[in-house]
């Protein structure tokens, strides 16, 4: 019996703060977990507050904060230049917004092979498997990377995801940065090409994957455990994929040039990753208002970002959604984005 | 409370069909008038019209006119509704009102139609009502038993009781004995001769050896032929029908040469 | 009653209206014209938001991506069909022999008892079908197609790689075939117990066996019936969003193999995955799906009164 | 007639006929060669019940030979076809049960894993991770479908009360007829797009809430209401009626006081049925009512979580441990079988106790 | 190929309920032998027994003989089957195959043991049995037409047609005329008639006068009351049975005095 109140659950609710009210947001699905446990941990904090997150998916997303229906949102891009541009978002007194990247999450690329923990592959080798151009485990393109591995003669299927995801734009975004001859097509959250087996959200590709003799694929690395795992060739080495790895992809990605101080965009270039870390990763983003119409909203959504982006609150979603904590560094940019929110 | 019923010149159509054509009848009230004919003859169909039960039947319709007691049912702005309180029906199967107890049956005419009574007042009208059908012994233990747990033969009395129940004063008949045992029948007739001295009864029977034995008046109906309609033939005292009929056809059908 | 006699008789009397009645007739035309206006609605609305689809520029459209509709839909409109026709040709015989078990074959009283159990069938969710198919039925089918495909590969529907997962067109046809048994076999079991026994009885008196009896009597009386259960089911797994969302590997394609991982799909399917994620005209779009899903269980139904009405002139009915 | 072969002296016993009791021998001899064969081909793999469904059904392949060949040569051919199809129209059955009882066994065993008290209690509101329970789900699908409900009964009665009795043979309820038939068909996804339209354009796009929800299951039940309560008025006996009316009963009394209470067991039997049949609707509650984490009771606003939903979601969205988010799953789907499980029964009970004894057979 | 039939102290049962008990009767060959008696007395469930069509009704079940030429119908290993094409049946209402043609419904029968039947000999057969049922001159030129088409008389004969395409060696007809109209009865009557030169021809009617015109023995059944057992009271040549019966039951029933 949690409900109605919080208060009423286990006796440790620490003091009352003077925060009160509900905010209501949509947007990335990516961030369910994290943000089911982002929510819990502030509406105990905060008893008083409650805070509607639904996955609604990034697009309805956006056109929901634009249409003022949600306080902020979740997001697996910025918006882009032109769409801020544009302006119009309802729940803000004016077009300046903030956007902050806090939930940063390696997607593995996994398989299921009798007796095959891991293997080795670039991106090159990566993009033909999933454009159906490579089509059995024992191809030398493979097998070159992977010295004193027994690869099976065993038809490959990727698998990939049939709904349209932040986790496969990410994915496709990746194999057209670092492969573009072998992967012609554009970044796309839905599947571009008509080959392989199509699963429905994360999970259904790793229940694929794990039945499926033969089966690639790639999916929130949460998710991904158990599964054989690919080290994914950057510079010269193979990295697998890790929260560190990739929490160093984002810190060494630019800004995208010419935005507000607080709207922390970044142009995550998967081609340029530096040595040792991880070159697929989601960066999904809060995005909220400078100033509210609503200030008691203003100073709610405030207070939430904060959290948020408190090694508290990164620790909180790295244990529930299995993602990489974003780096201090990068919380001192987002900290000092959220201070130029207005609160009551 | 017994009516006399004249009818003049009366046809009956199932939408195009003419089932039943030219009847015309005098029906002298305190006696029992037996309708008899050959299957398909138009009996049903006819006596259905002497309460306007035949409009229950889509596309039935009649030209012409029946007058109870001098006044035509077909009249405008006559309630077809008040004319079936006034003259009653019994018909082929009993049909007890399933969800209702004996007694709940029995008072269905006078409670379906909102009328408030006292207690008192309906427990004596059911016993007079089933007391005049002859059941009162047989169920007076156990009125609040649904209706549809009596034997077929008390089931009929059950239906002639809540007939009688709202005080009409003409009963009409279709084969009320003809779903019943020899005994329940003999039960029936019994009770029959018995209501003619209250009520106007007309019986409809297939059973010649019954008209014999409780009408007091006969009228012959008869058919030409299949597709053809159905019409009056003979109508007279019953011994004369039985003895002495005028017509051919008549004698035909009573001594059994056909039908 | 005194309203449905529209006599023309001279003598009939135009009768007397109380106010119950018209009271409680009229509303029970209303709640039948409701029923008129809810489907014109439906049919209006889905229309509507439909409308922007077709004419605004597809580049610019979400989901099209540049594509015209009718060729994003084609596919569907394929899958569609084709799932559903697969479910009701291996449905139907079963549904028929269950109905015929159940209706002449076995014990009165244990009747009863076995028509309960095919109508739990139908009591279970379309999402709990979704999950037992994705869990158990699709895993159970993989060794299965694995001897297809090495056995009647040559046949075209079972060449090709066999999914690992078993999450195919067929594995979700078969799923359907199981979720429209029971409104089959309730239709089909209905009619055939109102056979009437008048000519049953004819059948055995000539020395038929019960099956001849069966094809003589039940068979042909229930015909009308029988396609109109089949076409009951069809409409049911048409419109099945669930179970084919979570059992089947959706690519989209215009193919008639059954084994493989590359599959069609249906437009229930696809509205239910893309809605999510839907936004702007993407909404319409998947409505605009909708709509022609609409009409092609319309024209289904509309397909079963014509077959039903073809040879009523021998139909059981009267 | 001449060709009649059958000579009348032997017409009677003809060929002679099987043992009663050989049939039965037959099959379950059948079923042991049948077990046998797998247990043997089986060796060392581990028995997936796939092989015991496929026992099962060579079994029945087996008998099916069998009967006809031995009918064919001790009885007559035609005896032999009628056994065969005997056969036949029983396995259809059996085959039926197989999927019934697998998918019996997935749900129960899957989801007793998190079928406890707390499951029954609990929210997901604060929850992360294991733990939580469905009581809002369970809440949300209570409140919508009884709206359902409150629409679809008086439109649904009311309607079958126009067709049975005042629309004989009209234009307008023939019509009405068909569409009903045609709203059957409706997918259910399609009354969820058509309801989410609707709100679409008169309230804002995006709207999402509880009596939307109810909304489209409503297009979705009514026409199983019409059809269901239309089959049960029609066979109330024609002869109550007109007892009723031989009474002096007017029309609109006679089918309130007379025809409603006959059918009303039957009614209510379809009515639950048609409940157990849109309880479990999930792709329309998607769209029109969303999912929340907490228990909402407001019908006329926010979103709402059900059953169906929340066991879609838990097993789309899993977090980590990813085993508490599908435990959670197939414990809804377990909770949303025994409902509509219970439903069914109380209705059939229903229908059989309190329905009327009518008159004669 | 007409054929005796004994029937030694025969017990029907409904379940639990014993509807008919011991009768004993012999019918002779070639010819009409009648049952009559009052409605519920067990004349169709008697009849149902003579050709084993009882066993289509769940719960019924005899005990006794009945011998068909010497040979018991209820021996083991005797299948029903076979002795119902031996011993064809016409039932009250009139039951063509509504999904079959006037000829189709005719072959229905022998179709059934004889697939490959060439069409010149089928069509001799479906002419011989038609003129056989006296339905052949008003047919003939429809005979591909919907049996249900025809009026209720025609039918009932294109159902004597189709039992006797079979060429069983007994005919049970029960109440074959009670749904049809003087003229279509008077035909069926006639035909009879004519049938029992070929068939032994058992035959129930409600009508006693039917009973008297087309049977050459009559066997009068009697029920003691609701729930008790049907009897056979007496069995005799039709004219003694109605002029001079030795029991007093049927002389009240032939008479008219009840039922
Ligand atoms: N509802 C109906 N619609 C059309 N025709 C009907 C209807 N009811 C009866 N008929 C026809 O009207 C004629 C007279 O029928 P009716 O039932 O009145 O005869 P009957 O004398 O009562 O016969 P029975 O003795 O069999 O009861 C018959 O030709 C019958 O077919
Ligand atoms: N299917 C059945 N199940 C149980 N009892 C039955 C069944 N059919 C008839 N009976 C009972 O058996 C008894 C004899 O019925 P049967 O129909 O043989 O009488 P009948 O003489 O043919 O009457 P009728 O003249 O009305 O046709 C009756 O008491 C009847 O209620
Ligand atoms: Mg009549
Ligand atoms: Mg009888
Ligand atoms: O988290 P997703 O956007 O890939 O569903």
């Amino acid at each position: 019996a949690n409900e109605p109140a919080p208060s009423d659950s286990e006796g440790s609710a620490p003091a009352e703060t003077a925060l009160t009210g509900t905010i209501e947001a949509t947007g990335a699905s990516s961030q369910e977990a994290a943000q089911a446990a982002w929510v819990a941990a502030f509406q105990q904090a905060n008893t008083g507050t409650t805070v509607n997150y639904t996955s609604t998916g990034s697009g309805p997303g956006r056109e929901n904060f634009i249409s003022g229906a949600s306080n902020f949102i979740g997001s697996d891009r910025a918006y882009t230049a032109d769409e801020l541009a544009a302006g119009g978002f309802g729940a803000c007194v004016s077009d300046d917004i903030v956007e902050i990247p806090v939930y940063i999450s390696p997607v593995a690329v996994a398989f299921n092979l009798d007796g095959i923990d891991s293997l080795n592959l670039d991106g090159e080798t990566i993009a033909k498997i999933f454009a159906g151009d490579i089509t059995n485990w024992n191809d030398p393109a493979i097998a070159s990377q992977n010295d004193g591995v027994a690869l099976p003669d065993q038809a490959i299927v990727p698998v990939h995801r049939a709904e349209a995801s932040g986790t496969q734009e990410t994915f496709t975004t990746y194999l057209n940065a670092v492969a573009p001859d072998a992967w012609t097509e554009e970044p796309s959250d839905v599947w571009p090409l008509e080959s392989g087996e199509a699963a429905e959200g994360t999970s259904g590709v790793v229940a694929a994957i794990s039945e499926g003799v033969g089966y690639i694929g790639f999916a929130d690395a949460s998710q991904a455990e158990g599964l054989g795992q690919v080290s994914i060739k950057v510079g010269d080495e193979y990295v697998p994929y890790s929260a560190e790895a990739a929490s160093a992809l984002v810190a060494a990605s630019p800004l995208e040039e010419g935005r507000s101080a607080h709207d922390l965009a970044f142009a995550v270039d998967p081609a340029a990753a530096p040595a040792g870390s991880y070159p697929i990763a989601l960066v999904s983003y809060l995005i909220g208002c400078v100033e509210y119409d609503d200030a008691e909203v203003g100073s709610l959504v405030k207070a939430y970002f904060q959290y948020v982006a408190s090694a508290q609150g990164q620790d909180d979603a790295a244990a529930a959604a299995g993602n990489a904590p974003i780096s201090e560094d990068l919380r001192t940019k987002v900290n000092a984005a959220i201070d130029a929110m207005v609160a009551e | 409370m017994s009516k006399s019923i004249e009818v003049n010149d009366l046809n009956v159509y199932y939408g195009d069909f003419l089932a039943v054509e030219g009847v015309s009848i005098d029906i002298r009230p305190n006696t029992v008038t037996a309708f008899i004919g050959p299957s398909g003859c138009g009996k049903s169909t006819f006596l259905r019209t002497l309460n306007r039960m035949h409009e229950v039947i889509p596309g039935a319709r009649v030209e012409g006119e029946v007058l109870v007691d001098g006044r035509n049912l077909y009249a405008p702005n006559v309630d077809p509704v008040l004319v079936r309180r006034q003259v009653g029906m019994v018909f082929q199967r009993p049909n007890p009102f399933p969800t209702m107890s004996i007694k709940e049956n029995v008072l269905a005419g006078v409670k379906l139609n909102n009328k408030k009574m006292s207690k008192s007042d309906q427990d004596d009208l059911v016993e007079r009502s089933l007391t005049g059908a002859n059941l009162w012994n047989e169920v007076k233990d156990r009125l609040d038993k649904p209706g549809s747990g009596l034997s077929g033969g008390q089931q009929q009395r059950l239906c002639i009781a809540r007939a009688i129940a709202v005080s009409p004063e003409v009963i009409l008949m279709d084969e009320p004995c003809s779903a019943l045992d020899p005994i329940s029948t003999y039960a029936i007739e019994e009770l029959i001769g018995e209501l003619k001295n209250d009520y106007t009864v007309v019986i409809v029977t297939h059973n010649m050896q019954q008209a014999s034995r409780v009408s007091d008046r006969t009228a012959f109906f008869n058919i030409a032929g299949t597709g053809k309609p159905g019409r009056l033939i003979e109508y007279d005292d019953t011994a004369t029908i039985f003895t002495t009929p005028s017509v051919q056809a008549t004698e035909d059908y009573v001594s059994g040469r056909f039908g | 009653m005194t309203t449905t006699t529209t006599g023309t008789g001279r003598t009939h009397a135009k009768a007397v209206q109380r106010p119950g009645d018209r009271i409680f007739s009229g509303t029970a035309l209303g709640a039948g014209i409701i029923i008129l206006v809810t489907l014109a609605a439906v049919a209006v609305f889905l229309f509507v938001q439909s409308i922007p689809v077709l004419t605004e520029d597809p580049a610019q459209n979400q989901i099209l991506k540049g594509e015209s509709f009718l060729s994003w839909v084609w596919p569907f409109v394929f899958g569609t069909l084709w799932s559903s026709a697969i479910a009701l040709v291996v449905a139907a015989p079963i549904a028929i022999g269950i109905a015929l078990f159940i209706s002449h074959y076995a014990p009165r009283r244990l009747a009863g008892v076995l028509g309960y159990i095919i109508d739990l069938l139908a009591a279970v969710p379309s999402v709990v079908f979704g999950m037992w198919g994705a869990l158990t039925f699709a895993p159970m089918l993989v060794p299965f197609y694995k001897w297809l495909n090495e056995n009647l590969g040559w046949i075209p529907m079972f060449s090709g790689t066999p999914s690992g997962t078993g999450k195919t067109i067929l594995t979700a046809a078969l799923v359907l075939a199981v979720m429209i048994l029971p409104i089959m076999t309730a239709i089909c079991r209905e009619v055939f117990l109102q056979t009437p026994k008048l000519h049953e009885e004819a059948a055995l008196a000539l020395g038929a066996t019960r099956w001849e009896m069966i094809r003589m009597a039940v068979l042909p009386f229930a015909r009308s019936g029988i396609v109109s259960g089949a076409m009951l089911g069809l409409g049911r797994a048409l419109g099945e969003t669930m179970a084919v969302t979570l059992v089947l590997s959706p690519l989209g394609l215009v193919t008639f193999n059954l084994l493989n991982p590359e599959n069609p799909t249906t437009i229930p399917a696809i509205i239910a995955l893309r809605f999510p994620e839907a936004h702007g005209n993407g909404v319409n779009t998947l409505i605009a799906a909708g709509l022609v899903l609409f009409i092609v269980t319309f024209a289904v139904n509309f397909l079963a009164r014509w077959i039903v009405s073809r040879r009523a002139e021998f139909s059981g009915a009267n | 007639m001449t060709a009649i072969a059958a000579p009348s002296a032997s017409a009677t016993t003809g060929s002679g006929r099987l043992p009663r009791r050989m049939p039965w021998m037959l099959l379950i001899a059948s079923f042991a060669i049948s077990a046998v064969v797998f247990a043997v081909a089986n060796l060392g793999a581990d028995p997936a019940d796939f092989n015991i469904a496929l026992a099962v059904v060579v079994g029945m392949l087996i008998y099916m030979v069998l009967i006809f060949a031995i009918s064919s040569i001790a009885e007559s051919r035609r005896r032999a076809v009628d056994r065969l199809m005997t056969a036949l129209v029983s396995a259809a059955f059996v085959l039926a049960l197989l999927p019934l009882i697998s998918l019996l066994y997935t749900v129960v065993i899957n989801g007793l894993a998190r079928f406890d008290t707390e499951f029954f209690t609990f929210s997901m509101r604060n929850i992360v991770g294991a733990g939580g329970g469905a009581i809002h789900a369970l809440w949300g699908t209570v409140l919508i479908t009884l709206g359902a409900t409150v629409i679809s009964v008086p439109i649904g009665l009311m309607t079958s009360i126009y067709l049975v009795e005042y629309g004989q043979g009209r234009k307008l309820a023939r019509g009405i007829t068909f569409l009903v038939d045609v709203m059957t068909g409706i997918p259910s996804i399609v009354a969820g797009l058509f309801i989410y339209s609707v709100f679409a354009l008169l309230v804002a796009p995006g709207t999402r809430i509880g009596v939307m929800g109810s909304l489209s299951l409503s297009v979705l039940m009514i026409p199983v209401v019409v059809r269901g309560s239309e089959e049960l008025l029609r066979i109330v006996p024609n002869e109550l009626r007109e007892a009723a009316y031989a009474l002096g009963v007017p029309k609109w009394l006679t089918i309130l006081r007379v025809v409603l209470p006959t059918s009303i067991a039957g009614i209510t039997t379809s009515v639950m049925l048609a409940v157990a049949r849109v309880i479990g609707e999930t792709a329309p509650l998607l769209l029109t009512v969303g999912m929340v984490q907490g228990m909402n009771l407001n019908m006329f606003s926010g979103q709402m979580a059900t059953l169906p939903v929340f066991s879609y979601m838990q097993s789309k969205y899993p977090g980590v441990p990813p085993d508490a988010y599908l435990d959670r799953a197939w414990a809804a789907a377990l909770a949303l079988i025994l409902i509509v499980m219970v439903l069914n029964l109380i209705a059939r009970w229903v229908a059989k106790v309190f329905a009327p004894k009518t008159a004669g057979r």
